[in-house]
């Protein structure tokens, strides 16, 4: 019974999900499309409960559907007066509903060819006590697989300085982002001033939680993240220019912590990124604070876009 | 099991329409959707993989999360340029495709 | 002022203490942690919204189930008129006089909009000068005698005087 | 006798919910549709936050519930004065 009753709700879901993500590439209009992407990233991140990974679940409803809203959003606001006369081909584009089709039947048939796995990997339930925390997901990013997390969090960077390139020469130091113009007493105001302390406490606390819990660095650090967008949006701080040293150090902190901890890994114990068994728990918090500042300035800097100044097209 | 694949099949059909509005899209900020889409899809596909043996896999979790926040890089990447390229063209969409019938 | 300070201190320090416990409860490495956590999001906060109004918690405390229980009907009374066959619907602006609402500060007028907002029949879309502009479900309603006894109460929990003639800030 | 509780009150919030979806649809302005959005969802919210509570193991489970709710509110109340405002704005009203 509650079986038949869980398939019908992944059912359903999964029709909802397909429905709104036909609503996202088929329907009219730049703006809905991008308003179907947030309905259809809150709805991916019910099936990831459904699936049993609410880490996922967490980062995807906060980055897939708020981080990347608000970047889509500003980003049609900019672009409104540049949309095109139409957003969408001529007709009915066969050749690429062939192509889509294809693609998506070829990985259907995939799904069913796949040899099934035993078990998932049972050194790492053997590893999983020495790693220094309980959330299995936290011990595979920052301890097992702490290489891929590290060159991560540089791609980051890399991406931030990609679309800093994109200023232009003379609003190079200008504050970053677009000018906000929220009415100060007005309503946006209002809220900017009251949520942030509260969404730092929940920042700090997913965190901190990430270490035995579902939670961690990334999804703390895009909450924190969002506290300093709502902050910026409603106008009661500024955000600030490329060079400011503070703001820098803070971008490089996580990385430059994690490459530290790497190298005294080298050092101390077996090698390049090995976390040696007694140090792991306070070496996982110390890389894990620093990272999460660096993640939570980079979004938060990679949202707010190239800096620009006031009047600009 | 039945459940794991309906999330599969819902991956792959989720990839196919971000390839068909990748395709079929002119304005650059949609296909910078569908271009998610695309990923979101996969992820839901390797997600359902990662499920399917006697327990969660973290592995395949922990990847997903870095792939979603690489995404999100790649988008603010992709916007940029999009904001840039209107500000040099005036338009939102590719040359090319400017005198197409 | 100072003692405004310390008071808005205590005030804030307690609230997000709460909302900080709530998140770590049973934890005492959890709660620990908030010694560090919650002076860091008073501090925010006071930077972010400086104490200029003394916050008289019985006030809101006592406010508070009058805004639960207004906000049920809220809910109740549209869902009412939702699912009615003939809706008994007569939208429109009703003028709200500056007088209740103009002296208030621009942050208690916003917590004044968006209670209005949740309360039956009301829905405000801010403000225009001094005036608040409030939209209502069904103009025959009586609301020129709510919306005043609102913004009073709200101006009692922030202790702000009414009979002090204040700008249009 | 809880999982009673839960299913009252999480079938009163979809009520709740439905009432105001049909508002959304059956009204006949932005405004008057907000008005459905903003205070039919928050009571649902409300009920079903209630009735999940009825399943939580600790007071503190409670608390983040009803933490939860609360957010919501001050997003719902926020968020209907925006959304009212720009509605205002683009029919050249205010």
């Amino acid at each position: 019974m509650t079986a038949a009753l869980g398939l019908a709700l992944d059912a359903a879901l999964c029709a909802l999900i397909l429905g709104v993500a036909l609503a996202v590439v088929a329907g009219r209009g730049v703006f809905r499309a991008v308003v179907f992407f947030i309905v259809y990233g809150l709805l991916a991140a019910v099936a990831w409960v459904r699936l049993d990974a609410v880490n996922v679940a967490l980062a995807e409803a906060a980055i897939g559907a708020g981080l990347t809203g608000v970047l889509l959003l500003a980003a049609h606001g900019r672009l409104r007066r540049a949309e095109a006369a139409q957003d969408l081909a001529h007709g009915m584009p066969w050749s690429a509903a062939l192509a889509g089709g294809a693609l998506a039947a070829a990985l259907g048939w995939a799904w069913f060819e796949m040899p099934i796995p035993v078990e998932p990997g049972p050194e790492l339930a053997e590893a999983l006590p020495r790693a220094g925390v309980g959330n299995p997901v936290t011990a595979v990013l920052l301890n097992f697989r702490a290489w891929d997390t590290l060159l991560e969090s540089i791609v980051l960077l890399a991406a931030l300085i990609g679309v800093w390139m994109l200023a232009r020469e003379g609003d190079w130091r200008e504050p970053l982002g677009r000018p906000q113009h929220a009415r100060p007493g007005g309503v946006m105001a209002g809220f900017g001033r009251v949520l942030p302390p509260v969404g730092l406490l929940v920042g700090v606390w997913l965190v901190w939680a990430g270490a035995d819990h579902p939670g961690g660095a990334f999804q703390g650090g895009t909450v924190l993240a969002a506290v300093g967008l709502v902050a910026v949006l409603a106008g009661v701080i500024r955000p600030p220019w490329i060079g400011a040293p503070l703001w820098q150090g803070a971008l490089v902190l996580g990385p430059a912590v994690f490459l530290l901890a790497g190298i005294a890994g080298a050092v101390l114990a077996g090698g390049f990124l090995t976390l040696p068994e007694g140090f792991a728990k306070p070496a996982i918090v110390t890389i894990e604070v620093a990272l999460t500042v660096s993640i939570a300035v980079t979004l938060a800097f990679l949202v707010l876009g190239p800096p620009e100044a006031e009047g600009a097209g | 099991m039945a459940a794991l694949s309906i999330y599969a099949l819902t991956g792959a059909a989720l990839v196919g329409l971000g390839f068909f509005g990748l395709l079929a899209a002119r304005h650059l900020l949609r296909r910078v959707v569908a271009f998610n889409l695309i990923g979101s899809g996969l992820f839901l596909y390797f997600g359902a993989a990662a499920t399917r043996g006697a327990a969660p896999d973290p592995v395949p979790q922990a990847l997903i999360i870095t792939g979603i926040v690489v995404a999100l890089a790649a988008s603010a990447l992709a916007v940029a340029l999009v904001v840039a390229q209107v500000r040099a063209a005036g338009r939102a969409t590719l040359p090319e495709e400017e005198d197409a019938p | 002022m100072d003692g405004l300070w310390i008071r808005a201190v205590a005030h804030r320090g307690a609230m997000l203490g709460a909302i900080w416990a709530a998140l770590s409860a049973p934890d005492p490495e959890g709660l620990a942690l908030g010694l560090v956590a919650v002076p860091a999001a008073v501090a925010l906060s006071l930077r972010l919204l400086p104490a200029r109004h003394p916050l008289i918690l019985w006030r809101l405390a006592l406010h508070l189930p009058r805004f639960l229980a207004g906000s049920v009907t809220g809910g109740v009374d549209v869902a009412r008129r939702a699912f009615a066959r003939k809706m008994p619907l007569d939208p429109g602006w009703i003028d709200v006089p500056p007088e209740p609402s103009g002296g208030l500060p621009g942050g208690a007028r916003v917590a004044l909009g968006g209670e209005l907002s949740l309360m039956p029949g009301t829905l405000a879309a801010g403000c225009d000068g001094d005036r608040l502009l409030v939209h209502v479900l069904d103009r025959g309603g009586r609301f020129d005698a709510s919306i005043p006894r609102e913004a009073r109460e709200i101006a009692a929990i922030i202790g702000h005087r009414r009979d002090r003639p204040q700008g249009g800030a | 006798m809880a999982d009673l509780a839960t299913l009252l009150f999480t079938a009163l919030g979809l009520v709740f919910f439905a009432a105001g979806t049909v508002g959304l649809i059956r009204f006949p302005d932005t405004f008057s549709r907000l008005h459905a959005l903003t205070k039919a969802d928050n009571l649902g919210l409300g009920f079903i936050a209630l009735g999940v509570a009825f399943q939580a193991e600790s007071w503190a489970q409670v608390a983040r519930i009803a933490l939860i709710w609360v957010l919501a509110l001050l997003a719902a109340g926020a968020v209907a004065q925006l959304v009212a405002r720009a509605a205002l704005m683009r029919r050249g009203g205010a």
